[in-house]
Parts: structure tokens; sequence; C-alpha cells
């Protein structure tokens, strides 16, 4: 057995003791810093699969930002393992017996690969010189599934829509509840003063670096996301209320500006969301950039929740 | 070198874990802050080890990425551990 | 010279695991939260400096050992103001045994 | 056993325990990160396959990766979706749980 493959049993059996802790954890504060946990470990499996880019999309959204998600409503339903309904042990048992079922199926599934793996790497690696692109995901995302990638922007943008329609009447247009809880905190206004500033330019470089590299619009704007949150935390930034105009602005201009190269595509180069000859890259630069915008405001406000507050004129 | 280095990466998964269980074993939630903390340094070491040991050098932007988040989603922790407490007490 | 660089990396990079491991018996043995938070982020941010150092010459450009001092800054920074913010907290809450 | 099939059986295992989490615990915020398990359970088996499919020069097929990458980004607003359904109900109902008020064990799951 070499030395790589301890490495990931050793891996295996931490991500799932704490991913089985995450469930069996009393108070649900723990079971979300146990999530958090799990986030980061997980992104270590993704680059011990050698998808570098989904580690990267890992690390930040199931580490980071999940976790803020989540804490966020664990602080205002602080009711837990009070008068918790346990349920009983026969359910408990079916709903394991069950539960090893589908894994034994699974497994079953894992253990038995097919004789010929199909794979579209060979056709992606033989189609991607064209576009510019020097990373394959990059050009599965924004070349040869661009649809895929520009309607997922629309479902973020649904569920922000379905987060903020849950506001009360009172508090429609006005500020999201990520309050300052406490008084000021110089540690963490200095960190929020500090950390910023690299974040940001690490997420630029993330998004100038996906073209070639791992990296890309998800990964820069996630990064931004989280940058701007911990500015308003600590309490140096108030949050925006969500009908500012530049707030919504922001939010569609990657969709639009993607929808709009598609829609030209139909002219220029007769398919929808197909790229003129020789003008891909810079039009894909010029997406990613806009779109990385639009995903830092995004899962910004989608990490917010729903405004608590009415505007204060 | 490189099965030295995955050695060494296999050394501080060992003791992440170990020191995880060390943290989880405690019942108090501020105790569990802890983890994320051990998990940003120990984690982007071991991503660090892999990152030469199998040279991808993309793998060191995961560890900025790690270390980034691991300090964000502790703040975000402390912020709530602290903030709850503090609105509890009516300050 | 190429052999005084992997003894090198060898050194660094043990005594950088040595102190994780020195890190976590701390975190088994220290009596309260504090000094168990002591352990963690003090001992675990020398572990990283002595293995980002131990790494350096095996770095095939530049940028890239550039980037691995910039990513033990950045950890140490956080390390720093995140274990004070865990230390706040662990006042307020009262540290338990 | 190679390393793709080992988080293959990682990614079968962690379903699993998403799945039990989902079933047992009635709190609803609970279910929602069990479900955040299992699908990231799904996930890890994406990235199996794409490494299997490891060809042309590259460590793995990148659409499946591709599509793992918006599946974690989609996930995430479902999340924050299910979350402020979630709030929006307890602030109505003054309630954190969604099993019916008796305490019998089978409701728990049965009325989620």
């Amino acid at each position: 057995m070499s030395i790589a493959s301890v490495f990931d049993i050793a891996l295996v059996a931490l991500i799932l003791a704490i991913g089985a802790s995450t469930i069996l954890v009393r108070t649900a504060f723990a079971a979300v810093v146990m999530f958090a946990v799990y986030g980061l470990l997980l992104s270590i499996a993704w680059v011990r699969l050698h998808a570098v880019d989904v580690a990267l999309t890992e690390a930040a959204i199931g580490g980071g930002m999940t976790g803020l998600l989540l804490l966020g409503a664990v602080a205002r339903s602080r009711s837990d393992d009070v008068d918790r309904v346990r349920v009983g042990y026969p359910v408990r048992l079916a709903a394991g017996g069950l539960c090893a079922l589908v894994v034994a199926g699974l497994a079953i599934v894992v253990l038995h690969p097919p004789a010929a793996v199909p794979t579209l790497a060979p056709v992606v690696m033989e189609n991607l010189p064209p576009s510019g692109l020097g990373n394959p995901v990059a050009g599965v995302l924004f070349v040869f599934r661009a649809l895929d990638t520009l309607l997922e922007k629309v479902v973020v943008l649904l569920a922000l829509l379905g987060v903020w329609s849950l506001a009360p009447d009172r508090a429609w247009g006005g500020t999201p509840g990520l309050q300052v809880y406490a008084k000021p905190d110089p540690p963490l206004i200095f960190l929020a003063q500090l950390l910023p500033p690299v974040g940001i330019v690490f997420g630029i470089y993330m998004c100038w670096v996906g073209a070639k590299d791992p990296g890309g619009a998800f990964q820069g704007g996630t990064v931004l996301a989280a940058m701007w949150l911990l500015v308003i935390v600590a309490g140096l930034q108030k949050a925006p209320a969500i009908s500012r105009l530049w707030l919504r602005g922001l939010l569609i201009a990657g969709p639009m500006l993607f929808l709009a190269i598609g829609l030209a595509g139909w002219v220029f180069a007769d398919a929808f969301l197909a790229y003129p000859e020789g003008y891909a890259k810079p039009l894909i630069v010029a997406v990613e950039a806009t779109l990385t915008l639009s995903i830092a405001v995004a899962l910004a406000m989608l990490a917010a929740g729903p405004p608590e507050r009415a505007q204060q004129q | 070198m490189s099965s030295l280095l995955f050695a060494a990466s296999v050394f501080v998964l060992l003791t992440v874990a170990l020191g995880l269980f060390a943290i989880l074993r405690r019942s108090a939630d501020v105790d569990r802050l802890m983890a994320v903390q051990l998990l940003g340094t120990g984690g982007v070491a071991i991503l660090l080890l892999l990152a030469v040991a199998s040279e991808m050098p993309p793998v060191v932007d995961v560890a900025v990425m790690l270390a980034l988040f691991a300090a964000f989603a502790a703040v975000a922790f402390v912020r709530n551990a602290s903030g709850v407490s503090r609105e509890a007490r009516g300050e | 010279m190429s052999l005084v660089m992997d003894i090198w990396t060898i050194c660094a990079v043990s005594a950088g695991a040595l102190f994780f491991l020195a890190g976590t018996v701390g975190l088994l043995r220290f009596p309260d939260t504090l000094t168990r938070l002591h352990a963690l982020t003090k001992v675990d941010n020398l572990g990283l400096g002595l293995i980002t150092l131990g790494l350096l010459p095996q770095t095939s450009s530049l940028l890239l050992a550039v980037k691995l001092v910039i990513v033990w800054l950045l950890v140490q920074l956080s390390g720093a103001v995140v274990t004070q913010l865990v230390a706040g907290a662990i006042r307020q809450h009262g540290a338990d045994g | 056993m190679n390393a793709a099939t080992l988080f293959g059986l990682c990614g079968a295992a962690l379903v699993g325990i998403g799945l039990y989490g989902l079933i047992t615990n009635p709190e609803p915020l609970r279910k929602i990160l069990a479900f955040n398990l299992l699908g990231s359970g799904v996930f890890l088996l994406f990235g199996m396959i794409a490494r299997r499919a490891a060809a042309a020069g590259l460590g793995g097929d990148p659409v499946p990766q591709a599509m793992v990458i918006t599946a974690i980004v989609v996930a995430f607003a479902a999340t924050a979706m299910a979350i402020a359904l979630v709030q929006r109900l307890a602030d109505e109902t003054g309630r954190a749980s969604i099993s019916s008020d008796s305490s019998d064990a089978v409701d728990g799951e049965g009325k989620s």
C-alpha cells in the first residue's frame, strides 16, 4: 500500500467521523461548527480527486458561506435541545436499516465500474484551443455548457427573490437581518480592516487565473462576498437595503451581459451562446468579470437572509 | 522526496484528527470554536505538503482559500456565540 | 547542492510535523480552555511556519515560493486575531475545566 | 483499491449518513444540514466518476467537475431558501420543530 493511499484512507475516515458527528451531536450550534469543519476537510478530498476547481468552490461555499448562513438560523432559534422531540428507537432502527440498504446499493455501483469508462475529457481538450482558454473546467462552464451556467445564475437570483419575498410586509425593501449584535470589538475591526484587501486581491486573482488554471468567477465571487460580509459583521459598514438600485443593478449585470452576448451569438456566430471566432476569450473574460461581481452580491445577500428592518429614510 | 512529504502530510492529518477528537470531547460550545481554527492551520499545512508532493501548484490556491474561509467562519462563529449571550443578558 | 536542500526540507518538515504533534498533545493534556487555545494556535502556527520553510527549496518557481510565504503570513495574521476573538468569547462564557 | 473508488465509497456512506439524519432528526435546521451532507455525498460520487474518466492528460473528466461546481452553488442557494422558509415558519408559529404536537415517535418522521 502506498503512502498516498494511507493518506486517503485516513482522510476518508476523518470525513465520515465528522459527517456522522454533524448528525449525532446534541446542539444545533455544534452541528453547524462540525459542518464547517466538514466542508474544509472535503476540499482536501477534492484535491485528492484532482479536482482543484471543485476544491476551491467547496472550501469557499461548503466551509465558510454555508456556515455563516446556518449560524444565522441557529442564533435566531435558540430553542434547541431544551424540549427536543426525539424520534423513537424503532423508527431509528428502521431508518438505519433503510440507509444501510441505500449505502450498500451505492457501494455495489461504485465497486463495479463499467468496463469502458465513458469520458468526455478528450473531446473537451480537442475543442478547447479555439476558445483561447487553458482551464478545461472553465471551458465546460463558459463554452460547451454555457447554458447551464447562465441558468445557474438565474437559479441563484430566483432563490434570492424567494428569500427576500419571505420577509414580513413591514420590512419589505429594508435591510437584511445581519445584525451587528455586540459592541465594536477592536480585534475584529482590525481583522475586518486587514483581511479584505488581501481577500479582494485574491478574489480578483481567482477570477483572472480562472481562464488558465483552476479558479474562476464562482470562486472569486465567493471570496468577495465573504470579505463584504466580514466588513458588515464587524460593523464597519451597514448592510444595504435591498431596495437600493445599485444593489439590484449589480445583481443582474452579470446574467444580463451573459444573456446579451448569448443573443448576439445568434447574429454573429449563428447559435445561441456561441462566440464569434477570435473573440471568444475577451468575451468570456468580460462575462466572468461581471459575473464575479454579480455572484459576490448575490451570495452575500443570500447569506445575509431576508430583510428584517424597514429602511430608515 | 515526494513520498516523504506525503508521509509528513499523513502525520499532520493524524494529529489534526486527534486534535479534533480532543476538542469535540468537550461539551461546551466555545471549545468547538477551536475546531475551525485547528483546520485553519492543519488543513493549510496538509494542502501545502500535498501541493509540493504531488506537484500540483494550483493546490496552493486552495490553501489560501482554506485560510481565508477558516478565518471567516471562525469570526462568524465567535460573533454568534458572544452576540447571543449579550442579547440574553439584555445589553 | 540539491542534497543540502533535501536535507533541509526533511529536517524542517519533520520539525514542523513534531510541533503539530506537540500542539495536539497540548490540546489533550492542558487543563482549561484558555491554555488549550494557547497550545493550539501558537504551536500549530510555528509548525506551519517550519513546514513552509522546509517546502521552499522544493518549489518549482519563485512565484510559488512567494505564494507559500504569503499563505503562512495570512494564517499567522488571521490566526492571531481569531485566537483573540475566541479567547474573548471564552472569557465571556466562563472557561470550563 | 484506488483513490477514486475509496472516495466513491466515502460518498456512498455520506449519502447514507445524510439520509439517516434527514429521517430521524425532527429539527428543520438539522434536516437541512443532513440534506447538505447527503448532497455532498452525491457530489463525491460525481468526483469519483470524473477521476475514473481521467484521460487526455487531465486528472479527471472536466464535465462532471463543472457540474459539481454548478451543483455546489445551487445547493447553497437552495439552503439559503430553505433556511429563510424555516425561519418564517418559526416566526409565524413559534415552533422550532416540524413534528406534530404529540411527541409520538412515528409522527416526528411522518410530518416532515
